[in-house]
């Protein structure tokens, strides 16, 4: 007998993402590329603080505070008393001091280079008080790295577990040594490629402190669905519940199947607003696109409302820009109303094609698409991984589109291996993808177009500006704007010349917001995230899954 | 048919067949591979059936047995042993009769046993296929029995039929017919692959087996020489049809059909070098068929072909 | 002195099933096929003994494991070209199964013309069709009967036959023909073997006929070789082989023809030693073969293989009977 | 056998897999694939901006040796295999690709040996009493209706069942190999919940390739009914249901087994689709997974378990097949 | 012992050809009426049912499904032609020759498939479909040929290796006849039937094959086949939604399709072996 009983009210059922997890005995999460949502971030690990960017509000958590030096420099981050890893060790400053410093040493690990680049010493003066002098002005470092800003956070590791290791091959698996260790509220006691269960633990810190009541759930299990239709199936049958996303019409489909099944609002869209917008890169480098005016024909040639209709069933809106319309971003947009007058993305012209095309010399051949002085089509493949449904969706439809005002476009789904080894080396022309950059101020979404992450077609980049987008002028701004708080003076100027210049030159072209529709089942637990109970982002794989767990009273 | 059924002779009638058909019906033709043929074998005689390859010798035999497979067809007559009509039976009452009345010796003897098991176990088969309940040593003591009345060892028994020579294996199924006694056995061309000497070995013990039991044997064969040796009475067949039926003395001596004149003819000899006439043979001749056989003397019958019957 | 026209000098042949398991098919034979006067020769001798293996030698579709295979003096094996088509012309065979002996799906003419268009230089196609008509006729068979018709539309005889025609067309000097009339009915293999008599007399032609069947050898050969393990036990003219059999293999064999005639049954069992066993035939591995059956046998019979000895019938025997000296069985 | 026969069977057995795996090396070399650009294209997809990019590729590709030379690459690749030594996963770096598949076969062998065995069985039976004289003409259609499950492609059978027996009925579990945090042990509880969920994987794969044993059975069958030892055994009265099996089957059964071998290496791929489906855990996923994210230690260590395996079952197979043929020796 | 060869149309040949014409006529010649503007976004409302103006009815982008089918049908047969085609003509004149010609050939030859059936196709087939960008029905059915030509050379060749021992091929080389001669013209004409019934294996099988791919999202996405569109239906999640009249009738086709075949191979088969011609 391996694990205790547990009846199935006391369980919550929550679903892997991913899929399966093809490696269930690897707990590491510093290494590069290691995803751990299946539990081991929100059930056994806590962050510092957790970012709510709905409102903007960092709550503090394993930390209870932070404060920055004048010039943003250094930073002081105070430890809540009374923390206790699951073994009883307490945790303290040094185990954060011993963290980033095992990162900074290890440069294959994740967030190495990050902590290199920023982290000039940090220090534990006592055992509740780390000092973290930086090694230029960044007002953002505590949200970006210790806050959840987008889907994890830097874990802080057990110095008494990791001290010793090599962090590049430690698995960090071993239930008997109750590892994955943790300080949350839960431990691991079974992990399969499909299944994670973990069970409650009584003895954790902030309910002996005060600090936080013992979630309700005395097990949570994560587990792997194929595919849309089948999670669909689980839930409807009670045997999930919180999901992946679904589309609207399975949705639908699913809850009145099971009237427990909810979304984020009541009514249509059903969807929260997910950081990531979605757009169609180009290559900013390699003909024709290398043209500002080109791409801008090719964004007229565009009909969003279409691939809202179609693509998302009504349940998201067209993007104008890469921003994700939470309101300190939306008060950005809003400011500069006359620019997107000026540059009207949204709006399709195929008045506006004709000119430009056939002011560059082209001209239609008789099956009504664009050829060069030589007779040459423009011609390219619109890629997206094929993996990814609502991309795969919007492919054909974007195809047809742009086919219809003259591009010799087509459509085809790749594998991630050749999809992310094109981007990177610059092979593709275009591809349908996704940003999911800033949340809170405009600057983290600039930073992706900056030349730095660019480079010449044939070299491989990371992929964070795989547009290779270069543009001196705009890498001044967004360099200007690194240092300053979003509420620093001088900021909405910079950011407002940068968005000039982004949309006059659209290095890439903004498609739609992306809503996801993550369904809860309220048949046994209630209490989820939703727009009028808004506590906490209703991502479950995030790192702030944990907050979830810990917020949902049984039902009835 | 009258003319047959020489009811003068006081011996029993093992096998009577009347105006028994057998067609092979397939989509683009219809093969009439037997065609009312009547005969019948009495008590510890010797029958044999010869005619050219194709005259439908063995479809008449597995018609007998009724082993015909599709699209092979019993289509008219009928088939008595001693009192029981077999073409009537249903098939556990045919099983119960086969081997312990009436065993087969296969044409293709060389394959008729099972390649993937041993000789006992075929053995063992045909015993307790008949309900034979006895302990395995009396079982053993019985096979070595058969075997040694062919004159083969009984360290055989364990073997595989392939590490047998093609003479051992036809032994071996003449053997296997002795196994339960029966009263009849129809033997298909028993030697026709083997040399000459064991061809003759073959025979001889075939013929000691069988007077051993007294059981009647319809043999079918078309080398004249051999049937010559050990038959006691003839059938002729043409094209499905028996044309000539007779003592074999007197088929030899005196036949009457142009057919049986020129098989019986045509037999070389090997002590003597003869002339052949090489007569044209373009087209086989058409000999009326249809016409029932005749007795021309006693228990010698003839199908009349529309010549006369010089001898 | 003339060249024969196809000399086989102690050839050896073996196959081997599997591994370890070697039959020796043949074991030492040697043979001339004179290349001026036609003759009949005949191969006899149990299942098994080799004979048509050596047929397949003979026509070049087996090479031998030693020994030597000439056609006009020349190796066969090193045949190309010109001088492989002569020999191909030259010597012709027919198979012992006449219904597998044509391509099934195509008219029996179809391998007469391909033949002819193989073989003749620059005949016109009116000749080649008259050719053929004239061939078929030589062998008794209407042309408009045959042509086109597929081989599952033609009797065996005919087959045969049309065999026969081809052979005719080629007018080889030599035909291999194994057990060519097996599967023929008696009334039919008179026919056959009538055919063959004639070839050989009216258009010279020399065969090699492989059988097992003494009777219908009587009929039409000159020569008989008898096998008998790969070896040939004795050898002579047909007359005086069948009439006087030297070697206890040859008379056994001899005995055991059927007569067909009813008056003059079996009367004893033959003297028969029964089937060889794998002792029998080890012991007599590096002797006599036929040691194990052999009503005279002697002890040095074990030691070697007897060569092939003059008899006083004229003809040649291996046995050591027949050593100078050697005490005869009456 | 012979030891010789042994070596040699045994040397092409090496040679199968050094071949193989040779062709393994090759054909995922020569893919445009990046490995360590598709981890690091995932990691930018899910918001980490990865700004040393080109760093952490040189990094990756010096400790996974993807920098050396190809022919280097190779021998490393060889010389690792004689150890047993798959190498690092590249998509789940550190840990070793044998680990990630070693945890997956237990389960693929599982499902493979249930489903490939059962299809086999009553594929081959009906296939065999399709033609079976005695059977009634009701049953031949049982064939010929098993064959649109054949022609439904795997993925689709696949989903139609879960549709009908998981969803709509919910006879059986959506997926899965167990209960969700069910308790596990050697008892009932835990067998029975795991033939729960092994049973429409099974049938899946089962429904899917039962026609084609069925058809090739019933040509097998078909020919082997008119051999001469099926009417020997009739005549000899034994009863149908022994000539059945120890008669017919167990020799039409001999080709089957010969291609059983080759069908297991063609069943393992079609696994892939229906462990996605029934969300099994399994080498198929494994394999999928790795070919996806172009994890090229994982993709060799797959395909080379395939390989392995199918040359295994055929190796064992010549090796028993003596006892299952008596004929056939070595 | 008469041989004749069965007439060609037997009720179980004319029953296969009659389910193949009902899927083949309109696949084939109901491009030609299709109007391709049915095919485009939103001609129709999304998923709807069966109607007037849609017999079977549109999918989620408002295609309509039947124009859809129409336009898609000769792309997946053009894939099982071009896929089984030239599998079976690859395995056909290797099998033929290393079979008839034997020796270094045959051993390489004989060696090579025993290898390559070990390698499991769907692996490379992935691997190959997973490295081009584009994929066409042509490359698609090449791609799948490259891994199912082992199974017919493997087959053809023991046909032929039977055959050649036949006597009629001794007395064909008795005749001067060349080996190609012999292996093409003489022996080939005798396994047309059993060709034939590889041909239409090797069809059904190489259809199998991409639609097994395409479900696996490796397929073309420029040109409509019934692969693609059975994915699209999956992502579409079309089961789960009640959207029978998008994912059934492909299946019908298929289920029909492989009867047809089938029907037609098992007629082919007795033509080929008349044993199994029974009643
Ligand atoms: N299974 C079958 N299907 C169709 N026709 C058959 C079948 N078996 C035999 N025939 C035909 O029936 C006829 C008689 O065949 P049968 O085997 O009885 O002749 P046979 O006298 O025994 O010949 P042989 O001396 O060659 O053994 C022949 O024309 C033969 O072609
Ligand atoms: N291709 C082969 N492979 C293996 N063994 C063979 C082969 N051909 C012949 N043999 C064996 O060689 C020996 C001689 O065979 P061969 O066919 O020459 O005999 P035969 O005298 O023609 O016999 P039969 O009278 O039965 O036709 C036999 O033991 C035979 O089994
Ligand atoms: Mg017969
Ligand atoms: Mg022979």
């Amino acid at each position: 007998q391996d694990i205790a009983e547990v009846p199935r009210e006391a369980t919550v059922i929550i679903e892997n993402e991913f899929g399966r997890v093809a490696v269930p005995d690897n707990m590491n999460p510093y290494i590069a590329g290691q995803y751990l949502d299946w539990g081991m971030w929100q059930a056994t690990q806590e962050s510092l603080f957790y970012l709510n960017y709905e409102s903007g509000e960092l709550i503090p958590w394993l930390a209870s505070g932070n404060s920055f030096n004048e010039d943003k420099s250094s930073v002081t981050i105070s430890i809540r008393d009374g923390v206790k890893w699951a073994d009883g060790t307490p945790f303290t400053a040094n185990d954060v001091v011993f963290t980033i410093n095992m990162l900074k040493a290890n440069p294959d690990l994740q967030y190495s280079f990050d902590m290199q680049q920023w982290v000039a010493d940090i220090s534990a003066p006592d055992d509740s008080t780390v000092v973290m002098n930086l090694t230029r002005p960044n007002p953002r470092f505590v949200s970006t790295y210790f806050g959840v800003r987008i889907w994890d956070t830097i874990l802080i590791a057990p110095q008494h577990i990791w001290e010793g290791v090599d962090p590049t091959t430690f698995t960090n698996y071993d239930l008997e040594a109750g590892l994955p260790m943790g300080t949350g509220a839960f431990r691991l006691v079974r992990s399969t490629e499909t299944e994670q269960v973990y069970d409650r633990r009584d003895d954790w810190w902030a309910a002996e402190t005060g600090f936080h009541a013992l979630p309700a759930p005395q097990r949570a299990i994560w587990l792997g669905a194929p595919g849309e239709d089948l999670r669909a199936a689980l839930m409807s049958n009670n045997e999930l519940d919180a999901g992946w996303t679904f589309s609207r019409s399975t949705f639908e489909v699913a809850q009145s199947r099971n009237p427990n099944i909810v979304g984020w609002t009541e009514d249509l869209p059903y969807a929260y607003l997910d950081p990531c917008p979605r757009y169609l890169g180009l290559n900013n480098r390699a003909a024709p696109f290398d043209d500002r005016e080109v791409r801008w024909a090719l964004n007229a040639a565009i009909d969003r409302d279409v691939l809202v209709a179609i693509a998302y069933e009504g349940m998201t809106d067209p993007a104008a820009t890469l921003y994700p319309t939470y309101a300190p971003l939306q008060a950005f947009l809003d400011r500069n109303a006359a620019l997107f007058e000026q540059y009207d993305v949204l709006g399709s012209d195929m008045m506006l094609i004709d000119s430009v095309m056939e002011g560059k010399g082209y001209s239609r051949d008789a099956d009504g698409l664009w050829v060069d002085g030589d007779g040459a089509r423009i011609s390219f493949t619109l890629v997206a991984r094929s993996s990814q449904t609502d991309k795969v969706r919007m492919g054909n439809i974007l195809a047809e589109q742009v086919r219809d005002a003259g591009f010799d476009a087509s459509f085809q789904p790749l594998e991630d291996g050749i999809f992310y080894a094109d981007v990177s080396n610059g092979a593709l022309q275009a591809w349908i993808t996704d940003l999911c950059g800033s949340v809170s101020d405009p600057y983290e979404t600039f930073s992706r177009f900056h030349s730095r992450f660019s480079g010449p077609i044939g070299e491989s980049v990371p992929g964070v500006n795989a547009s290779r987008f270069e543009n001196a002028e705009y890498d001044e701004v967004v360099d200007a704007m690194a240092v300053l708080a979003a509420s620093d003076e001088g900021f909405d100027d910079l950011a407002d010349q940068a968005l000039e210049i982004w949309l006059r030159e659209l290095p890439g072209i903004p498609l739609v917001q992306a809503r996801l529709l993550t369904p809860f089942n309220n048949t046994y637990w209630t209490n989820w995230p939703s727009s009028d109970n808004n506590y906490i982002h209703p991502g479950h794989w995030w790192v702030t899954g944990a907050l979830m767990l810990l917020n949902i009273p049984p039902a009835g | 048919m009258a003319t047959m059924s020489g009811q003068a002779r006081e011996s029993v009638v093992v096998l009577a067949v009347e105006g028994l058909s057998i067609h092979y019906e397939m989509r683009a033709a219809t093969v009439r591979a037997v065609d009312g043929v009547d005969f019948e074998l009495r008590d510890n005689e010797v029958l044999g059936l010869a005619g050219e390859s194709g005259s439908g010798k063995s479809t008449l035999a597995l018609g007998i047995l009724r082993l015909l497979r599709a699209p092979g067809r019993v289509v008219a007559g009928s088939v008595r042993f001693g009192a029981t009509d077999l073409l009537a039976l249903d098939e556990s009452a045919l099983r119960e009769l086969r081997w312990r009345q009436f065993a087969y010796i296969p044409q293709g003897s060389m394959s008729a046993l099972n390649p993937v098991m041993r000789l006992q176990a075929q053995f063992r088969d045909t015993l307790t296929a008949h309900g034979e309940r006895m302990p395995r040593a009396a079982m053993h003591a019985r096979f070595v029995d058969v075997l040694q009345g062919v004159g083969l060892d009984a360290d055989l028994l364990p073997r595989y039929p392939h590490e047998l020579s093609g003479g051992m294996r036809q032994r071996v199924c003449i053997a296997m017919a002795m196994l339960l006694g029966p009263r009849l056995i129809i033997a298909d061309e028993p030697t026709s692959a083997l040399d000459v000497i064991s061809q003759r070995v073959v025979l001889e013990t075939l013929a000691a087996a069988r007077k051993a039991i007294d059981a009647s044997m319809l043999l079918i064969g078309h080398d004249m020489a051999l049937l010559a040796q050990v038959t006691d009475r003839l059938g002729i067949m043409y094209a499905g049809r028996l044309v000539e039926m007779g003592e074999t003395g007197t088929l030899f001596r005196d036949a009457r059909h142009p057919y049986s004149r020129r098989l019986i003819a045509s037999v070389p000899d090997v002590r003597a070098r003869r002339e052949f006439q090489s007569e044209a043979m373009d087209s086989e001749p058409q000999w009326p068929l249809d016409e029932p056989l005749q007795e021309v003397a006693a228990g010698h019958f003839v199908r009349p072909w529309g010549g006369g019957y010089d001898s | 002195m003339s060249v024969d026209l196809l000399t086989l000098s102690d050839v050896h042949k073996s196959f081997s099933r599997g591994y370890r398991n070697r039959v020796d098919a043949l074991q030492g034979v040697s043979l001339s096929v004179a290349a001026e006067r036609p003759q009949i020769i005949t191969i006899a001798g149990e299942s098994g003994s080799g004979k048509s293996t050596l047929g397949m030698l003979a026509l070049g579709f087996l090479s031998p494991d030693a020994g030597e295979l000439r056609f006009r003096g020349q190796e066969i094996a090193g045949l190309r070209g010109q001088a492989l088509r002569d020999f191909r012309q030259s010597v012709q065979a027919i198979f012992q199964n006449p219904f597998a002996t044509f391509n099934p799906v195509y008219p029996v003419d179809h391998v007469l013309r391909l033949t002819l268009r193989n073989f003749s230089t620059g005949a016109e196609q009116a000749s080649r069709e008259t050719r053929i008509s004239d061939a078929l006729r030589a062998m008794h068979l209407d042309p408009a009967l045959v042509l086109g018709k597929y081989p599952h539309q033609l009797s065996g005889g005919q087959l045969q036959r049309v065999l026969l025609a081809r052979a005719f067309l080629l007018r080889p000097q030599l035909i291999i023909a194994d057990e060519p009339v097996s599967m023929i009915d008696a009334s039919l293999r008179a026919v056959v073997l009538a055919n063959m008599l004639e070839l050989k007399e009216r258009h010279g032609i020399s065969w090699l006929y492989i059988t097992h069947d003494l009777s219908t050898a009587r009929q039409i050969s000159d020569t008989l070789l008898i096998l008998y393990r790969g070896r040939i036990v004795e050898a002579g003219p047909m007359e005086r082989v069948l009439d006087a059999p030297q070697h206890p293999y040859t008379q056994l064999l001899i005995q055991a023809i059927p007569r067909p005639d009813p008056t003059q049954r079996w009367q004893a069992p033959l003297d028969w030693q029964g089937d060889e066993s794998a002792e029998t035939v080890t012991a007599a591995a590096s002797g006599c073969a036929f040691y194990a059956r052999c009503p005279f046998r002697m002890d040095r019979c074990l030691e070697a293989v007897p060569p092939l000895l003059a008899t006083p019938a004229d003809t040649q025997a291996a046995c050591f009977l027949h050593e100078p000296g050697a005490a005869r069985p009456g | 056998m012979t030891p010789r026969y042994l070596g040699m069977r045994l040397a092409t057995f090496v040679l199968t897999i050094l071949v193989a795996s040779t062709l393994n090396f090759a054909i995922s070399r020569l893919t445009p694939q990046d490995p360590i650009a598709a981890l690091l294209g995932r990691m930018a997809s899910r918001g980490r901006t990865v700004e040393n990019g080109a760093e952490i590729l040189a990094l990756y590709r010096e400790r996974l040796g993807l920098d050396d030379p190809l022919p280097q690459q190779y021998l490393n690749y060889m010389g690792n295999l004689l150890r047993g030594d798959l190498g690092y996963s590249l998509a789940f770096f550190p840990i070793k690709a044998e680990a990630v598949i070693l945890r997956a076969l237990p389960w693929t062998i599982g499902l493979l040996s249930v489903a490939t065995l059962l299809a086999f069985t009553v594929g081959n039976l009906l296939g065999a009493l399709a033609v079976w004289p005695r059977v009634p003409a009701g049953f031949r259609w049982l064939v010929y209706l098993s064959m649109p499950f054949s022609a439904v492609p795997y993925y689709l059978l696949a989903l139609i069942l879960v549709y009908l027996f998981a969803l709509n009925w919910s006879v059986f579990p959506l997926g899965g190999a167990f209960t969700p945090g069910s308790v596990r042990g050697f008892d009932l509880a835990t067998l029975g919940d795991l033939l729960h969920h092994a049973t429409l994987p099974v049938l899946s794969v089962v429904l899917a390739v039962i026609g084609f044993w069925a058809l090739s059975m019933r040509g097998i069958m078909a020919t082997v009914l008119g051999d001469d030892y099926l009417i020997y055994a009739q005549a000899r009265g034994l009863r149908s249901r022994r000539i059945f099996s120890h008669y017919a089957m167990r020799n039409a059964m001999l080709p089957q087994v010969t291609a059983l071998a080759i069908d297991f290496g063609r069943l393992i791929s079609g696994q892939v689709l229906v462990e996605i489906i029934f969300n099994y855990p399994g080498v198929g996923w494994v394999l999928y997974n790795a070919l996806r994210a172009a994890d090229f230690f994982v993709i060799q260590g797959v395909t080379l378990f395939m390989v392995f395996a199918v040359a295994l079952a055929t190796l064992i197979l010549d090796l028993i097949y003596p006892l299952l043929d008596p004929r056939i020796r070595y | 012992m008469t041989r004749r060869l069965p007439r060609f149309l037997t009720p179980v040949m004319t029953l296969g050809l009659a389910l193949l014409a009902l899927v083949l006529v309109p696949g084939l010649l109901g491009q030609f009426v299709a109007d391709p503007e049915q095919m485009r976004l939103m001609a129709g409302g999304i998923n709807a049912p069966p109607g007037h103006d849609h017999p079977l009815g549109t999918q989620n982008e408002g295609r309509d499904l039947l124009t859809y089918i129409l336009k898609g049908m000769p792309n997946t047969l053009l894939i099982g032609l071009v896929g089984g085609g030239s599998a079976v003509l690859l395995g056909t004149v290797l099998g033929m020759l290393a079979g008839y010609v034997g020796g270094l050939l045959d051993g390489v030859v004989r060696n090579t498939v025993d290898i390559g059936l070990t390698i499991p196709p769907l692996a490379i087939l992935i691997m190959i479909a997973a490295s081009f960008s584009i994929v066409t029905p042509l490359m698609m059915g090449l791609v799948i040929a490259l891994t199912s030509w082992m199974h017919p050379t493997r087959v053809i060749r023991s046909q032929v290796l039977s055959l050649r021992e036949r006597e009629f091929v001794l007395l064909l080389r008795l005749s001067g006849a060349s080996p190609l001669h012999i292996v093409f013209r003489e022996l080939m004409p005798n396994l047309i039937p059993f060709l034939a019934a590889t041909f239409v294996n090797a069809v059904a099988t190489a259809i199998l094959a991409s639609i097994g791919l395409e479900v696996l999202g490796l397929g073309s996405f420029q040109t409509p086949t019934l692969g693609n569109l059975i994915y699209f239906a999956i992502i579409g999640n079309a089961m789960w939604l009640g959207l029978w009249w998008w994912w059934l009738p492909p299946i019908v086709i298929f289920i029909v399709l492989f009867m047809g075949l089938f029907f037609v191979s098992t007629a082919l088969d007795t033509l080929a072996n008349p044993r199994l011609e029974q009643g």
